[in-house]
Formats: C-alpha cells, structure tokens, sequence
C-alpha cells in the first residue's frame, strides 16, 4: 500500500498543473460548495423535498476529475457526487434541475433523488441510491473499453461503508482478475451515516483491501485536490499500460448531516465536526493558491461573484422550468420505437 | 387504550420484546446510536447495549445471513433492513437460506427471526427509497410476509411475529410511520399472523387490501357510501400465508371484489388474490374481479407530479368501486 | 430444417451471433474449457477466445453488474447464472440495476443484455437445482422473461433477446434440453419477444402454458382428446410482458381456462393470467379459472418419490381438463 | 499472515496427539474415502442420482474437526464435506442414507442432493447448495455464542472459489467487527469447477484476504491432517480468548471430477490429477502412522476390513429403507404445532 503525502505546504507552483488549471480546479470546488449550500438551503424552505451533500469531500472529487480525461473516461458516481459532477463538467443549471426534479433534468428528468447526476455527454452513468452496485458497473464499462481498445478508464467512487458490501469485493476481485481499466475511488469519511468506521471495519485503510485483490491501494489526503488528481493520474496511467485496477482511497469528512433528513447531532461530537471544518479543503486551497501567486484578491473576488451569479441564475432557471410531463410516467420503462440508445448502439 | 402512531407503536413492541426475553436482539444499520433512520430504535441501545443494539456495516446480507446464524443457536434476532429497496442483496439469504432451513433439514434446525423494514411510496422518496416488495417474498414458502396499516396492528403483529418460530418479513408502510394513530391497547398483546380483518363491513362489494392502501380504501368507500353503495373493506394484515378463507367468505357475501395494492400491477400481490377468487368463488362472482395498483413502471419518480400519477388513492380507487358497483 | 434438442439450438443460437456481431460475448461459471455445465458455451472459447468467452469467479453479482457495464458502453454481453437457483444474489444487480438503467436514466443509457440460465425440475436437482423462478422477474417493470419450451422457439427467441434492446432473463428448462428434440430452421431467423403460440387448437377450454409443462399439457390434451375434449393449448413463450391479447382471444372463444406452471401455486404466474383473465375476459367466463401447479413448498426434493409428486404432470393436467370440462 | 509448515517428515509421536486419537484420525479419513468410492460407484450404477466427493480433502477435513470440540463447536458445511461430516462423528450408515435419500436420513430426510449434512447432535447446521451463504451463519452463531457465553466457536467451511463471493467479504469483516469466535475454513483445491484459481483471483493465497478484514490468515498444507489440527486448535484458543476470528486456508487438490455430473478432463491436466493422486493424504498418513509404530501392519488391515464391513453394512441398510413418504413432502415448510424445535428453543 502507498501513502501519498500532503503536498499542502509545497509553495512553488507544481509543474503538472498550469495557472490555469489550478484556478479552475478552485472554481469548480467552490461551484460545488455554493451548489451545495444553496441547494441544503433550498430544502430548509421546502423548496427541495430531499438533498444530499458533498461538502467536506470537494477537494477529492474535484481533485479526482482533474486526473481524469473528463467527457471520454466512464465515470459510476454516488449520491455524495454533487462535487465529481461539477469538477467534470456539469453545470450550475444541470445540477438545480437535478435539485428541483424539473422537465429537462439531463440525470433523470427529475426521476431520481437530486445529487443522482448522469449525462451522456460526461459519460457519466446514471447510478442508483443502492450503496456499491456501481462497482461491478465500472468493471464492466473498463472490460468494454478494453476490448474495444478504446485508451479510457472507467472509475467508481463510493464509500468506506460501500467497501463492506458484496459488491465491492466481487466487482474489483473481477477486475483484478481481467486487468481491466478502472480505479475504484473510496471516499473515506469515517462513517456510514451514523456508524463510525471502527464499527464497519477493523483496519485504518481501505486501501489495504487492495492487496486481497493483488491490486495496489493507495492513501491519498482527500483534503488535496493536487494529491488526489495525481493518484488518480498515475492510477489511470497504470490501468492503460495494461497494469489493472488500482484502489485509491482519499481521507475525507463530510462536513453536513448524512442527508437533509439526518441529524448527525445523534451520533457524532461538535468538537469533531468542528475540527474537520476548521481544516475546510476551499479556503485551504484558495490560500495555496494565493501563496502561489496563482490567485489575488481580485482574481478570488471575481470568481465568487461569478459562481454566486451562476448559482442565482440556476436555481431561477430550474425553478421556472415546469414540472416533468404526467404522459412521462410511463415513458422509458423499455426502448421506444426508433429512439436512438447511448448504450448498446454504436 | 392510548393514542400513538405507527412509529411508536414499533418502537413499543421492540421495547417490550427486548425487555422480555433476552434471546431478543437487534441489528441493522443506524440502530445504535442513531435509533434509525426513522428512529424506531430510538433509545434501544442506551437501555439494551450495543451488544444487543447492534450498528452493522452496510452489508444486507451479512445482516440477514448472521441473524440466520443468531437463529439457528437460539437467539431472536430482529434484522432491520433501512429500507425496502435495499433488500434485494440479501434475496438469497432469505430466499435461500431463512426461508428453507426448516424445510430442508426436515425440522431440525429453524430461524425464528424477524425481518423488519420500512416500504411504499408517498414520502417523496424517488425510485429507491419507494419500493412495495411484498409479492416477490410471498412467492416464497416457508417464509411469512405482514403488512399491518395501523398502530395496534402494527405492535400486536410485530410482537407476535418476535415470537413466531419461523421467519417473517415484517413490512412497515413509512407513510403510515406518523401518518396514522390511533388507539392502541397498553397491556402485552399479539394479533396471530395470518388473519385479516373486516375493518369496514358493507354489503356491495369486498376491497380487499392492505398497508397504506387500506386508509385510501376506506376514504374511498365512505365517499361511494354517500350514493348508497357499501364496500366491505378487508385489510388482510398478513400477506402469506394469505387468509383464504376472509377474502373467500366476503366474496360470497358480496359477490364482486377489488383488489387494491400500491405495488405495480404486474405480477403483483393483487394477481394472486383475485386468481383465488376466480377459481374459488367463481360461481358467487357477479362482475369482474379489478385491480387497483400503480402501473407498471419502476417505482415511483421523485418529483411530485408523477409521483400522485404513479400512486393510487382514494379517488382512483372510488372510481372503480362506482364502475364496478354499476357493473 | 434440421432436428436438433434445445441445447443444440442454444448453443447454435450464441454461435451465430458471436460471429455475426462482435459486440457480444458470453461471461459466466465454466463457460470456456468446460463448455458450461449443460454444454451450451462447447467450443465458444475455441472459435471466439478468452476474450469473448469469459470465465467468471464465483461472483453472480459480478457476472451481471460488469455484464451490465459492459453493455452500457456498448458491448451485448451474454451473462450465464449456472443455475436459476443461483441468481438470487445478483437480484440487486437485475432488479435495481439492469432493469431500471433506461428508466431511471430517462432513456440515456439503457442495458442490452441477456441473463441466461437452466431452471426448473425433473432431472433430480433436489432443492437448489430445480426452481422456477420466473415469477419474481415477471414482476420486475423494465426487466423482459423469456420461456422457450422447443428448439426452434429456443434459437430464434435467444437470437431475438441478443438483438433487443433492453434487458432480457431467458430462462431455459434444464429438462427439455435433451428431451425435446425438434425440426429448426436452418437460415438465420428471429422470434419477436412478447408473442404467445398456440399450439394446439382446441374448442372447450383453453390450457395456458410454458416451458416444460407445455409437453405435459400437450399429452394432457392427447388423453381428453380422445373423449371428444379440444383441449387449445398456447404456449407463452415470452413472460414478461405477457401477450395479454393471445391469450384473452382464446379464452373468448373457449370461455374456460386452465393456466399450468411448474413453479409453486402461490404467487406464482399463474396468478396473474388467471386475474387478466377474471378481469378482463370475465363475461366470456363459463367456468372458474383453474391453475394447475407445485404445492406451495420450497421446490422439489431429491429423492424420486417426492419429485414426482410435486412436479405438476399430464395427468394432473388431464384431471384438470376433464373435471373444468364437466364444469 | 502465517504460513504452518507440513510436519510430515517428524518421526517422533506429537506430543499433543495421542496414538488412539491418531489411529482414529486415520480411521475417519479411511472410512470417508471408501464411502466416496462407493457412492460413486452407486452412481456410476444409477442406485444414487449425484454424489460429489471430498476425495484428496480428507486430511483437510477430517484434521480439522480434530482441531474442535466435536458436538459443541457449530459446523456450517459445504458439499464438498463428507469427510468433515466423518471427522465430525457422522457415521457410514448416516452418509448413504444421504447418498440414497430414504427416509430417515438425517441430513434432510431425502430432500437434499447427497452430501449436504446435518446433524442435530453433532452441531451441524444445513447448508443449501448455494456457494458461501453459510458463511454469514456462522458469524451468526459465534454470535449468539459470544452473547450467552457458551465457550464454543463456529467454523464455517468453504472452497477457495467461493472465497470470491460477496457473502464471504461481508460474514469474514462482520465476524472481524465484533471479534466474534469463528474459525473461516478454506480448502483450496485450485478450481471451482473448471475455472483455474489464476481466472478466480490474481492472489496465491486466499489466507491473504484475512489482513483484509484485520484478522489472521493461516496457510496449511491440507495434506497433513496434524498441522491442519493444530492450526485450528490455535485458531479456536484465540477465538475463545475473544481475539476473533481466523481465516485458515487448507491447500488440498480433488481428486475426482467436480461431481458425478462432471467430466473433468475438459480443464484438468491427466498429469496434474496424477502427481496430485500421488501425494494421496491417506496412504501418506498411514506410512507416517506406521513409522511412529502407531500403525503395524494387522492393525492396519484390522482398520481396513472394519471399514470396509461397515460401508457394506451402510449400503444394505441404507437400501433396505423406503423412500420419504409422499405425505411428507409438504411437512415442515412452517413450525408444525407442538413440534420442538432446535434453532429457537433453548
Ligand atoms: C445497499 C444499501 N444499503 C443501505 C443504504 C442506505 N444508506 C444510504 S447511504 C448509507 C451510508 C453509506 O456510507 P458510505 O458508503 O461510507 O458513504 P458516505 O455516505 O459516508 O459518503 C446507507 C446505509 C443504501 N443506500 N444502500
Ligand atoms: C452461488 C453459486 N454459484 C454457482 C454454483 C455452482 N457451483 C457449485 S460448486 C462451484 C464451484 C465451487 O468452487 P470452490 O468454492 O472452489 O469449491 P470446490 O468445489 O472447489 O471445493 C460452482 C460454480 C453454486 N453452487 N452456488
Ligand atoms: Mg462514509
Ligand atoms: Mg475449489
């Protein structure tokens, strides 16, 4: 198992990621988070029947897309996404639609809980609330991939508490066996909702799994998003050399309740939360970036305008969209006449 | 007599359950310290422990698999599955394993457990927090499947099925959770497994139903009553074994039925029942047998327009009981 | 046309379309050197290699959570259940995954895949060899289930699955494998999923079949035949969904219906057709609607005495016909 | 993980075996053999529909139970376990009425193919024919032992293909969770069916899945009946000082085709079988036996014609029963009233 440090303190700029890159990677976490508030916001004033959050986890997800090849690598999401969902690509728009299950919602036309992001655009697939069924998912689009010699992988994210599940251990034990393409990407909170990891689980890392598997595991500080986006890279640089799946695990806290519907006052201290969010990866990161010289004041101060604008127009333009179609009820159950599939029809 | 709702009514018959014989534990999911997700564990853990308040990792199968194994050795485990939709990871532990121990040891080995879990739509739960599971696990023999609809049911079946030597699918309607309350006896009670009840009688027509679906019917059939037409309105509590004989003798009575479920029609519950009145009250039959239910989609979309489509209720249900009234 | 059994056409059928289109492969339990434990997959991986032809670990999940990738990317992957028994802990991956992708995903991605797997009785599997388990999956909205009971049936409807754009559970009856031999075409051809065959015609009652037992209700039929009882007798072919109009036209014309499975009473399909039937083809009734199936036990037991007795059979069917006949 | 060393070239008696027990571990394994060799005759005969044989297990096996306190340690079998059922106390008579499925069988009354055990006196629970789902069991009753304080384990049996399942990742990390006092027996033979370990798993030891789930793995060579003993002697004496769990790996090779219904020279190498046949477990033992001066040359004959009566004795009175009455297929899908049940009546 490696343990990739914290390059936190580093205070040159890294040769593997421009000026520019490293700005986005800030908006896009900072995107997410203000998405996020919004959107917790929004269900406060039942506006919202249901959401779930990334906060706390941006820096990994973020991170993660930014070692990806966004819109060609398949990614298999989880509902604690909103953050991997914006770091590839989609937009303040897309995710509120998602928010306010509106007509034209590109993830499920406001079929499924929010935060359940899929667009066929980003190759992201559409996933299910059931924890750790996309795993064997992400194993199957990379045994694809690699038999259609397409030069992509396939990544699933989950849980700690999704690497307890059947699927888990099936799903990577197949990909191990075939070397397929794919990283499996856990995001090590410490708790599944309200069971802390040491209820879960007898060891520290998740990552230490990978050697069941004959698979290198992979420590990463989730709270880096640089750290993250070159475990990722070198992961996905292995996967195509023909090395096999990698398990990367990234060290996260989620910052909110598990849900809009949890209260996370039951069963965890104030004093850990408070901790987790006195070491919040955003304003971690925008000081980084500022050290660097990458980010001023004025740069800072135009980005956060931008998003809060952004964030403004997207609830206003989900919100005076209509709700979806009653005729659309029963629409999709199977192919209709002529549609044209994504899957299935190259 | 006490007014409580669905939820403590659970909450009641876990307490007192426990409290009474030891063999009794729990496990699940965020039954520990966070009492559930819908808090009917609330305040297990502090009065029973965590050795016998048991948080277990997100693994439904080891969940069902090691209250079988609880079972075998005499315990009476009560494993909660957080909700319906989750279930079908653990299938083969059920199906395979709880279901067939007895059988195919020929009695000598048995898993008196109970699996308890929270079904059915209405709570803005979109497609996987929803689901109606109960035709799949009443297709399987040698286990029982109940669905009571209100807070005494509820307790006095819950309890009875702690106690049942065999296993048993508890299934907890969530929207009835705060929904519906109603009196509730205090003293130590349990209802037998497999008896359905005339909660509403009437001579023109049988609905036979259950789980939230019932205080629909009943909605429906005091609407219809004000035009005279009296629709006896059967919930039949437990789902299998089925009460054969309740259904049958109120057909005979009033010679047409509805059956009215919230799961898809399709190979659902409804299928069966009124296959057994069709072949075995056929000659008391004068009009078709309906059915009620959601249509054949894949549980119900998160937004709130297609969610009232997708369910059925009182007025849909009213409708068929005017048709086939007129019928 | 060439007579062959049903394993020959299987196994011509997968032939066929892995060499007519590369998008399809075959993963599952012992489907390479072994050639599948029926030898349906013999000689696959010799003509289409490892790659195509993939040995799986003991992981039904797997099987069909990569085969559900693999689809999603564009692949038609063929995933093998080594027995129907077995499928239970890939349930999640069928009933929440497979079966709900295009829906959930509002027609984005979709899952071209087939499940194929041997069920059913008679061939002393004992109880984890033998079980029907179509009714579960007919139940699944998204999810199609295809029964073939004759070789040319089995070819042309597999061929068929491959081609379809959804998700398909073709389920193959172990014991007509080899038992039921049968002219096939020999040009490439397709059956279009969802169309009922009737088999034999027949004025007085109509036999609702699948599967195994539609041999056993054809021999049924023979035996009344030859006191002037017309048994129709119609094979479903496709389960799911179920070619309502095929078989509500017959009952109309016969005004009597005998639905025979093989799978237990109690939930099982024959419910559902027997309720289509109550409910829409009820004026045309002149009798109750019969079922003839498996006691409602978990599957049938090894030793031979009791295998008989559970497994539903012409005689049974015969007794069915004469006595609704009399009706 | 540890790995036990074969002790078979020790020419000096054990100190922890007695010549007795010695000579009896050598009698189970003998007496399990000669039922598998006749069972597959009967069916090779068409007098028994399907066996499945533990055939070059039985050192395995029959050494593992000599590790437990037979009768109070819960045993959850799989199909390839009739020389474990032997080892347990199970006798010949027992076996074929498995083999024959007639009533009075103990196991299921007929209702399960052969070899699937169960034994109310001996602590053997049912197990279904599907791979890995008694693994759970067992957690389960280690459980309920842990609970009452009954200072007994449960032992959950299983090859290495089903080591692969969803079932054992999720029993082995809830057993590890709650330290509860379970042996996982492996028996790695290489194959599930036709399926060669290298297309199972990329690892060479499943023992290695134990730092998994932060507990021991123990490999074994399953040839010697002493050292599987002892390291489950050692494992049960950690499970009983409330350490947990240990996941023991037996390599072993069988020796026959999968089952009856197999043809396994369409995957397996003639000479692989051979040089595995030729390391035979039981001769291997009896010389081992015989050099210690346990064995001589009469007692072994004495041994061996005894068996050989009493396999003889087992299929006359096996044949001799009728088959389950009709009127009993339908008995015991639920509790009948007033019956006594084992499970729940404590
Ligand atoms: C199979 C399954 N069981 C239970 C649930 C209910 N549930 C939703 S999230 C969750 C906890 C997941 O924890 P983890 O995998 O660590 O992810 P996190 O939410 O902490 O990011 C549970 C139990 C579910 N969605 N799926
Ligand atoms: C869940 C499940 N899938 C498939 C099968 C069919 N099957 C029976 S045994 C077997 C191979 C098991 O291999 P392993 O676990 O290594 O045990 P071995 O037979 O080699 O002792 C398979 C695939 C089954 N019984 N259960
Ligand atoms: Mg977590
Ligand atoms: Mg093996």
């Amino acid at each position: 198992m490696i343990s990739t440090s914290s390059l936190s303190n580093v205070a040159t700029i890294p040769g593997d990621f421009d000026p520019a890159t490293l700005r986005e990677i800030y908006r896009r976490m900072l995107l997410s988070r203000t998405l996020d508030l919004r959107a917790w916001t929004l269900s406060r004033q039942g506006r919202a029947h249901f959401v779930i959050t990334s906060r706390g986890h941006e820096a990994a997800e973020v991170g993660s897309a930014f070692g990806l090849e966004r819109g060609r690598d398949w990614i298999c999401p989880y509902y604690r996404n909103l953050a991997l969902a914006v770091g590839i690509g989609m937009t303040a728009r897309e995710v509120m639609l998602s928010v306010f299950a509106r007509e034209g919602d590109p993830s499920s036309n406001g079929r499924q809980l929010s935060m359940h992001f899929s667009h066929p655009d980003w190759r992201i697939i559409s996933g299910s609330s059931v924890v750790s069924s996309q795993i064997p998912h992400a194993a199957g689009l990379a045994l694809s991939a690699k038999l259609s010699g397409e030069p992509v992988v396939a990544v699933a994210y989950f849980g700690e508490g999704g690497s307890n599940k059947g699927d888990f251990h099936e799903g990577v034990n197949f990909a191990a066996v075939h070397r397929l393409p794919v990283i499996f990407f856990c995001e090590n909170n410490g708790y599944a909702i309200s069971v802390p990891q040491r209820l879960e689980m007898v060891i520290e890392d998740v990552a230490s799994r990978g050697a069941a598997y004959g698979i290198p595991g992979v420590v990463v500080d989730g709270n880096d998003p640089l750290a993250v986006a070159r475990a990722v890279r070198e992961a996905r640089a292995r996967a195509l050399a023909g090395d096999g799946p990698t398990l990367i695990e990234a060290k996260v806290y989620r910052f909110t309740p598990h849900s809009s519907d949890d209260d996370d006052r039951l069963y965890r201290p104030r004093e850990e939360v408070e901790a987790a969010v006195a070491r919040d990866p955003i304003p971690a990161f925008e000081r980084r970036l500022r050290a660097l010289g990458v980010l001023d004041e004025s740069a800072s101060r135009a980005i956060q305008s931008e998003i809060a604008a952004e964030v403004d127009d997207a609830v206003e333009f989900a919100d005076s969209l209509p709700h979806p179609e009653p005729a659309d009820l029963l629409r999709h159950v199977f192919a209709e006449n002529g549609s044209q599939m994504v899957g299935g029809a190259r | 007599m006490t007014v409580k709702n669905v939820l403590q009514a659970i909450r009641e018959a876990l307490d007192e359950e426990l409290a009474s014989d030891e063999r009794v534990i729990v496990l699940g999911q965020d039954v520990g310290r966070r009492g559930g997700v819908f808090r009917t564990t609330e305040g297990l853990i502090d009065r029973y422990g965590p050795s016998r308040i048991i948080d277990a990792p997100l693994s439904e199968s080891a969940i069902v698999g090691v209250a079988i194994g609880a079972s075998l050795a005499g315990h009476r485990p009560i494993a909660e599955i957080q909700f319906a939709d989750f279930i079908w990871p653990a299938m083969d532990q059920i199906v395979s394993e709880a279901a067939r121990m007895r059988y195919r040891s020929h009695g000598t080995w048995s898993c008196p457990l109970v699996i308890r879990t929270p079904y059915g739509a209405g709570i803005h739960g979109g497609l996987y927090h929803s689901q109606s599971i109960e035709a799949t696990f009443a297709h399987v023999p040698g286990l029982k499947v109940v669905a009571p609809a209100t807070p005494a049911d509820a307790k006095g079946l819950l309890k009875a099925a702690i106690r049942d030597p065999d296993p048993v699918l508890f299934l907890e309607h969530k929207r009835t959770y705060r929904l519906i309350k109603d009196e509730v006896p205090d003293e130590d009670y349990t209802l037998p497994l497999g008896k359905a009840a005339i909660v509403r009688p009437g001579r023109h027509l049988s609905i036979i139903t259950y789980g939230m679906m019932l205080h629909e019917s009943l909605k429906a059939a005091e609407a219809a009553a004000v035009d005279g037409i009296e629709a006896e309105v059967i919930d039949l509590r437990t789902l299998s074994p089925l009460d054969k004989t309740a259904i049958l003798d109120s057909v005979r009575r009033t010679h047409k039925a509805i059956v009215v479920h919230e799961d898809s029609l399709t190979g659902g519950l409804g299928g069966e029942i009124a296959a057994i009145i069709a072949s075995e009250a056929f000659d008391a039959l004068d009009g078709p047998v309906v059915r009620v239910a959601a249509p054949d989609s894949p549980a119900t979309p998160f937004n709130s327009t297609q969610e009232e489509l997708y369910l059925p209720n009182a007025a849909k249900i009213e409708k068929a009981i005017r048709e086939l009234a007129a019928y």
